[in-house]
């Protein structure tokens, strides 16, 4: 047997890629659920429920996959440009940290103004923790993968730091937590009584916006032909290192508005836990749209679907929450493989 | 129906002492056949919002959690869940009508355990080791740190932090690197330091829950604190109809037996009869309400 | 007279990758001790046919005999067991081992608790001696010259007793010593009873060692025949289906000069330097070529004049204006055109589209981008004019540029560089792995543009090419150049000498009266 | 000056390099590990997940009546049957191995966590073992069978890749497969191979945590030294001696900053201490990093019969 590549996929088989997934997916967990003694397919139908059967269960989903979309895009971004970068948790939590460094009450603005301020200065703050890896990784060849990792540990300490120091919440009775962002820097709900925030609609506009910078500008092209090719961009007279750099000021932007959302529309302050590993979901979402910047989305709220109708099913059952978890792991390498069965087809010989 | 439908959400799992407390407690209600009992644990902060409303729609009566991370959410959805009654860990205060709070108070029984330290130790070092300086823990801290120097002037301490709830061989390795400086008498905040003190045959105090029966030649004392007066006033008052918004906190003091200092068990008559006949004052003096333990929830600092 | 005893036989081999039908019911027989010459245009199926041979590809019909027994399909280990060895195309051989590794590396059971790498060492360099392939058995493969892999390639597959030996385009990347020393060797193996398949472009090569030669096109066997019975004319019709001459260079007089090097150096960081006090002038209406044996600062040459690096000292100019260090952009903005050395790696960006290819040296162009949004319109409207002007078969702009074969992708960088009239035009191994066809296309071109008053630095280390075009010759020998010596003035056997160093024969040359 | 004397009083005593060596048995393993999966050309960033469920499946069996060196077996076992699942996704199917790997964590994580609370569902206090107890022996040498484990497979590893045929297979898998592959070997059978041994020994990782280190599984008690160990093998420039050289100094920074709490704890921010192992990395990359020759092949999938 071997995989020989597909000239063109039917349209047909890329839609029911997922679908077949999916359902490999979840008749893999069905052994793990029926060992807890659940009924399988009362579980399962727990967890569609979960998942997008109410008002409430859409917009949850959609509110965990925010920060996904930018993590995603963070990711999708990088890797496009063979920039490995694993640090998006770290620069997520250096966006959060600028923003609540300058929505905390610091600046005195209107909301008009004072939002886009914290979003910039978030995605800066983001930017330059991913600029310093790929500055080491063109001027002296250190792996970018490693660097970027070890920074989560860095940012997490760093943040630390600062919560239980200088930015600690003075009404926050000791706890480590920064103060609360002032109303102004608050960004709207999206659908009244529900976490939904405005936050998504950010989320939207840039995976459209780098969709068009990745397919229309020569900012994109550049992009395209240095991540494919570095030598070849090189030689035809393209900014290599200047791409590089920008694609990292990008990347890590990305994550750090990621951080910035979540202050901002969700949580209004930070704490040492204000991202459950998105940074590192980002990755399985970039992977999962294949690098594009418009599919992240539907990677992203497929992720926080599974997830969050799986937690959902488990409160409803005997069945460990963690379960959740398991589906989302196994979810994201079956599609890995449906993905592939698109490209290749299996052949004899 | 008479059984209370309870919820319990905690941000880590259940092994972790301090929700071990409120989840034992639980459980014995459930075990009594008052109440039915359900729980999530390991949910992250950015879930916690989602799980109360889950747990509110489906119809639980009565939702205990800690809330220390998502004051904010947990408050606007207990006001959007006006007929659930919530119980959180938390540092604030409680809010009308619905939105109970309590804490580990448990400073009282902490002091009593650091005069017993403060009394054993030879070396006059004590080392404690802690996983993040948070409120719940600096205070215990602190309140162990002046019962020892109450009954030894001469003590000094070693704090270490390491930054992980749940790296017992880390803070076994913190433990240790105390040990091997001097320190003979160890507060065990985390999993793992009485481990290092047992290896080391040196003496360890108990925190929050008994690990005594696993270190019988390890664990002197131990300040325990007991979630069953909190939980079993906020079932009985769900039941009654009687529940209103109101400060848990008292209810893990020694008076209302929500802390106690372990008995001494396997150390019985190791530790000279003069210590522990202050102890039995100081005892008998917070019961009493003559003598309040100073609540400090400042991060504890080294004093070599 | 009886025939020796056939080692191989191949019968109706097939392959089809997706609808391309690679090799079309192919059959061969090969004999002991006979030298068979595989000759095909780029794509013609040549490697396909020999992959499938080795057992790297499986066929999709027909079958394979090797010494009367049939021969697993798909499996490289078989092949080797069966006495079949290959040296491919593109080398095997891993850059970070030792060279008695790579040798060495599958000889053994792999649970064998020890590998005794004495006993490889010593068969290792009996192997050498007997057959005269110099080799340096604890050398980095990374270190090694060209010509060294080689030989390397050449010793796994003896070093595996093999009895039918395969070489995939061997000469590609050697020097004409080099090649040489390499069929010295193949006569030796015949000699030893050997049976050798090789394929090759270069027909001076099949004249000089096979003795059959089988032409492939399109997938199809064309022609078998015994070499002493056919000529080049012959072979290159039937390998690209039609007649061909190939393009002789009008004499034409020098214009000024665009490109003047005096006295460039450029450091290497550690010993030698890759230019020492390099002087060079290019004219216009000039074909230069820089000989010499790969490694001796050509590649330094071509990346100077690219942009990609810059002189530490000495001073470049174009066309009178002296230049410091200017870009690759800054290149090709003062009207160079550049073909570089390895288009794979270096001059095409194979996962993206044609046109996004042909575009990649001039998309500030006004013409291609406004306000930074790239004119896809425009741009592959310009694609298809150039697909159109320098004939490369491909389905379209916007088809990717990997799919393309290589004469094909040579075409493509030439569309990209020489569309727009350039001063100058610097040509490193243009025709590098290339058939007749694509060969005579190219030097074509650099004629055409020669005569349109471009000029052109030709760097090659295939001799017949720089003898074909080139008006003067320069020998590249340790980061130095010889001065232009016109062509006619200087012998083959006069360029070999100085590309071996023996540069004390110039006053010979020189004194002839050579301005 | 004073602090410089601390310093120096602490790196002169025995009981310090004793704790060196017992933190760095975890990293020693897990770094191998890694180590062997790259040297054959794949990234296996399953480790995080590799390593919790070692120390999952290891515990589990003793806490169910298995003695303790068949709780490393069972360890041993499960990381390898997790090294299949990311060897078959990533050497005969290709896929990207930053995703796998990803996939591998998040799934090893998660199904050791849920497995452990079906069959300790009422678990509160979390139960124990008896755990390896150090040997008897003087100084640093006072360690438990695991870390001379660890010691002793750092030679093995070694040896294994540089003198025998198979490590030289290996090798070659991932300098060059196509060059492998024209030596008859099969590189998918390499490489699947490489990954299952190098993920058991991850796994043997975790097992150290439960069964040596500590007495009890917890959640989230590998906290990272997975990841630690994929920048040790770039410290270590893939080589096996290098990355227990690499452990050894990540620990001893590790033990130093435990012990500097204590002394400067009073006026620097704990974090600060915390931090230092990381930075520390950060610098020795950039020291090394020109000179590391990294394996050729690495993240780069083999399919045969494709180019
Ligand atoms: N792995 C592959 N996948 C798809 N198509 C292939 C593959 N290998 C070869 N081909 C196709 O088979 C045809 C024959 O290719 P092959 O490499 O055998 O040509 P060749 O005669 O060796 O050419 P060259 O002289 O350039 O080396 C090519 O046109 C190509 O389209
Ligand atoms: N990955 C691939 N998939 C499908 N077809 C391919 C692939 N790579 C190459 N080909 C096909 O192989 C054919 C010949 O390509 P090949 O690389 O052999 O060119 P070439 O002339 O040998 O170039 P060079 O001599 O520079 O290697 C092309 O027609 C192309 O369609
Ligand atoms: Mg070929
Ligand atoms: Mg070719």
């Amino acid at each position: 047997m071997r995989l020989e590549p597909r000239e063109h996929t039917p349209l047909a088989a890329r839609l029911l890629a997922p679908v077949v997934a999916v359902v490999a997916a979840l008749a893999l967990c069905a052994l793990l659920v029926a060992w807890t003694g659940a009924p399988v397919l009362r579980a399962y139908g727990l967890l569609l429920e979960g998942a997008a059967g109410s008002r409430f269960a859409l917009t949850e989903t959609l509110t965990r996959a925010t920060p996904l979309i930018l993590t995603g895009l963070a990711a999708a971004v990088a890797f496009r440009a063979k920039l490995w970068n694993i640090g998006a948790e770290g620069q997520l939590y250096m966006g959060a940290l600028a923003a609540v460094v300058l929505g905390g009450g610091m600046l005195d603005l209107p909301a008009w103004l004072l939002l886009p301020t914290v979003m910039i200065a978030g995605a800066a703050a983001g930017g330059a923790t991913l600029l310093g890896p790929a500055v080491l990784k063109v001027r002296f060849g250190v792996d970018e993968v490693v660097t970027t990792l070890l920074l989560n540990f860095i940012v997490l300490l760093l943040v630390s730091m600062l919560l239980e120091g200088a930015l600690k919440d003075p009404m926050g009775m000791g706890w480590p937590q920064s103060a609360p962002v002032v109303e102004a820097a608050e960004l709207p709900k999206l659908v009244e009584r529900t976490r939904l925030h405005t936050g998504l609609l950010v989320a939207l506009g840039l995976s459209a916006l780098l969709w068009l910078i990745d397919t229309r500008t020569i900012w994109g092209y550049e992009n395209r032909a240095v991540g494919a090719n570095p030598r070849a961009a090189a030689f035809a007279g393209m900014p290599v290192t200047r791409v590089m750099l920008r694609t990292a000021l990008l990347s890590g932007g990305l994550a750090g508005l990621a951080g910035v959302i979540e202050v901002c529309g969700l949580k209004g302050y930070l704490t040492l836990d204000l991202s459950p590993g998105f940074g590192y979901s980002g990755i399985v979402v970039a992977m999962l749209a294949q690098l594009h910047p418009v599919g992240v989305v539907g990677a992203a709220a497929f992720i926080a679907g599974i997830f969050v109708g799986a937690d959902a099913m488990s409160r409803a059952m005997p069945v460990p929450n963690y379960i959740a978890d398991v589906l989302v792991a196994t979810s994201l390498l079956c599609m890995l493989v449906a993905g592939l069965l698109t490209r290749y087809r299996l052949r004899r010989g | 129906q008479s059984k209370v439908k309870v919820a319990g959400i905690y941000t880590v799992p259940i092994e972790q002492q301090w929700v071990s407390r409120i989840h034992t407690a639980l459980k014995a209600a459930e075990a009594r056949g008052e109440i039915e009992y359900v729980w999530a644990e390991s949910v992250a902060n950015t879930d916690y919002e989602r799980v109360m409303r889950q747990y509110a729609e489906g119809g639980q009566q009565l939702v205990f959690g800690e809330v220390f991370g998502v004051e904010r959410a947990a408050r606007a959805v207990a006001k959007d869940y006006p007929k659930t009654a919530f119980v959180m860990g938390s540092s604030f205060k409680p809010q009308e009508p619905n939105f109970s709070v309590f804490d580990n108070y448990i400073q009282e029984p902490a002091y009593l355990t650091g005069m017993i330290a403060g009394a054993v130790s030879k070396s006059n070092v004590i080392g404690m080791v802690g996983g993040y300086p948070i409120p719940e823990v600096n205070r215990l801290m602190n309140a162990f740190m002046e019962g020892a120097k109450e009954v030894n002037p001469n003590v000094k301490f070693m704090v270490s932090f390491i930054g992980s709830w749940f790296d017992p061989p880390k803070a076994k390795e913190a433990a240790f690197a105390m040990i091997d400086r001097g320190a003979d008498v160890m507060y065990a905040e985390r999993f793992g330091v009485s481990d290092a003190a047992k290896e080391r045959k040196v003496l360890a105090i108990g925190n929050v829950i008994d690990t005594q029966p696993q270190y019988p030649d390890t664990v002197v004392a131990s300040a325990l604190w007991h979630m069953e007066p909190s939980v079993d006033r906020a079932i009985a008052a769900v039941k009654a109809g009687s529940y209103k918004a109101e400060d848990y906190g008292p209810y893990s003091q020694m008076v209302h037996k929500g802390s106690s200092l372990a008995p001494l068990g396997t150390f019985e008559g190791k530790v000279p009869a003069e210590v522990m006949a202050k102890v039995k004052a100081r005892e008998q003096e917070i019961l009493d309400g003559k003598f309040t333990v100073k609540v400090n929830d400042n991060e504890p600092k080294s004093t070599m | 007279m009886t025939s020796p005893p056939i080692v191989l036989r191949l019968s109706g081999i097939t392959k089809r990758f997706g609808p391309l039908v690679a090799n079309d019911s192919i059959s061969l027989t090969l004999h002991k001790g006979e030298v068979l010459a595989l000759l095909g245009e780029n794509g013609a199926g040549k490697t396909t046919l020999m992959n499938i041979l080795f057992g790297h590809y499986v066929a999709d019909e027909g079958s394979i005999e090797a010494f009367g027994q049939p021969l697993p399909p798909g499996s490289p280990r078989a092949a080797l067991a069966a006495g079949i060895g290959m040296v491919h195309q593109h080398f095997t051989l891993a850059d970070n081992l030792s060279v008695l590794d790579n040798i060495a590396v599958g000889t053994e059971s792999l649970w064998r608790p020890r590998s005794n790498r004495a006993a490889a060492k010593a068969k290792l360099l009996d192997l050498a001696r007997r057959f005269g392939l110099e080799v340096r058995p604890d050398a980095l493969v990374g270190d090694l010259s060209v010509g060294e892999r080689q030989r390397a390639e050449i010793l796994k597959a003896l070093y595996r007793d093999a009895r039918v030996l395969i070489l995939d385009e061997p000469t590609a990347v050697l020097t004409p010593q080099e090649s040489a020393s390499l069929f010295d060797t193949l006569r030796r193996l015949t000699a030893d009873g050997l049976a050798v398949v090789f394929i090759s472009h270069k027909m001076n090569e099949v004249f000089a060692a096979s003795d059959t030669v089988a032409v492939l096109r399109g997938g199809r066997l064309v022609a078998t025949r015994r070499t002493a019975e056919t000529d080049r004319e012959e072979l290159a019709e039937l390998m690209v289906g039609r007649a061909l001459k190939p393009p002789t260079p009008a004499p034409l007089e020098p214009g000024e000069p665009v490109l003047t090097l005096s006295g460039v150096t450029v450091a290497s960081g550690h010993g030698r330097p890759l230019l020492d006090g390099v002087d060079l002038t290019v004219r216009r209406r000039q074909i230069v070529g820089i000989a010499g044996v790969s490694g001796n600062g050509q590649t330094a040459l071509a990346e100077l004049i690219s942009g990609l690096i810059h002189p530490d000292s000495g001073t470049m100019a174009l066309k009178g204006e002296a230049i410091g260090n200017a870009s690759p952009a800054e290149m090709v903005r003062r009207g160079i055109a550049r073909i570089p050395e390895d288009r794979h790696a270096a001059g095409l960006v194979g996962a993206m589209a044609v046109w996004e290819n042909l575009i990649a040296e001039r998309y500030h162009d006004p013409a291609f981008q406004r306000f930074g949004l790239i004119r896809r319109g425009a741009a592959r409207a310009y694609a298809e004019e150039v697909i159109e002007a320098f004939d490369v078969r491909c389905p379209g702009p916007d088809a990717r540029t990997q799919l393309l074969s290589g004469g094909n992708m040579q075409k493509l960088i030439l569309g990209r560089t020489l569309a727009h009239g350039p001063d100058l035009i610097l040509a490193s191994q243009p025709t590098r792995g290339l058939d007749v066809g694509a060969v005579s296309y190219v030097h074509g071109r650099l004629l055409e543009a020669r005569a349109a008053g471009a000029g052109v630095l030709v760097i090659s280390e295939d001799l017949d090419e720089i003898l074909a075009l080139a008006d003067g010759i320069t020998v590249a020998y340790h980061g130095r150049l010889t001065p232009v010596l016109p062509h006619g003035r200087v012998s083959v056997r006069q360029l070999g000498l100085l590309m071996a160093g023996h540069w004390e024969i110039l006053p010979e040359i020189v004194g002839e009266g050579v301005p | 000056m004073e602090l410089l004397q601390t310093i120096l009083d602490i790196l002169v005593s025995a009981a310090f390099w004793t704790a060196v060596l017992r933190i760095a048995t975890p990293y020693i393993l897990g770094t191998l590990g890694e180590l062997l999966c790259e040297r054959a050309g794949v990234l296996n960033l399953g480790i995080e997940g590799i390593m919790t469920m070692g120390a999952m499946a290891g515990w589990m069996a003793v806490y169910q009546g298995a003695d303790l060196w068949t709780g490393v077996l069972v360890a041993a076992l499960c990381g390898g049957l997790m090294g299949l699942l990311h060897a078959t996704l990533t050497v005969p199917l290709g896929l990207s191995q930053h995703v796998a790997g990803i996939g591998v964590t998040l799934l090893g994580t998660s199904l050791s966590y849920f497995v452990y609370r079906l069959v300790l569902p009422q678990a509160s206090t979390p139960p124990t073992i008896e755990p390896f107890q150090p040997l008897d022996l003087p100084g640093a040498l006072a360690q438990t069978p695991m870390t001379y484990m660890a010691l002793i497979l750092v030679a093995v590893v070694a040896y294994v890749l540089y003198r025998t045929p198979v490590g030289l297979a290996v090798r070659m898998v991932g300098e060059n497969p196509a060059a492998a592959e024209a030596q008859g070997l099969s590189v998918t059978a390499v490489r699947i191979g490489a990954v299952v041994a190098g993920s058991a020994l991850m796994a043997l990782a975790g097992a150290f945590l439960t069964l040596s280190a500590f007495n009890a599984f917890f959640f989230n008690m590998v906290n990272g030294r997975g990841w630690i160990c994929i920048a040790l093998v770039v410290f270590a420039s893939w080589r096996p001696g290098k990355a227990l050289l690499g452990a050894v100094l990540f620990a001893a920074f590790d033990a130093l900053q435990l012990r500097l709490q204590q002394v400067a704890g009073g006026v620097l921010p704990y974090q600060l201490f915390l931090m230092m192992p990381y930075l520390l990395s950060i610098l020795a990359l950039v020291l090394v990093a020109r000179r590391a020759s990294y394996p050729r092949a690495l993240m780069i999938p083999y399919r045969k019969g494709e180019r």
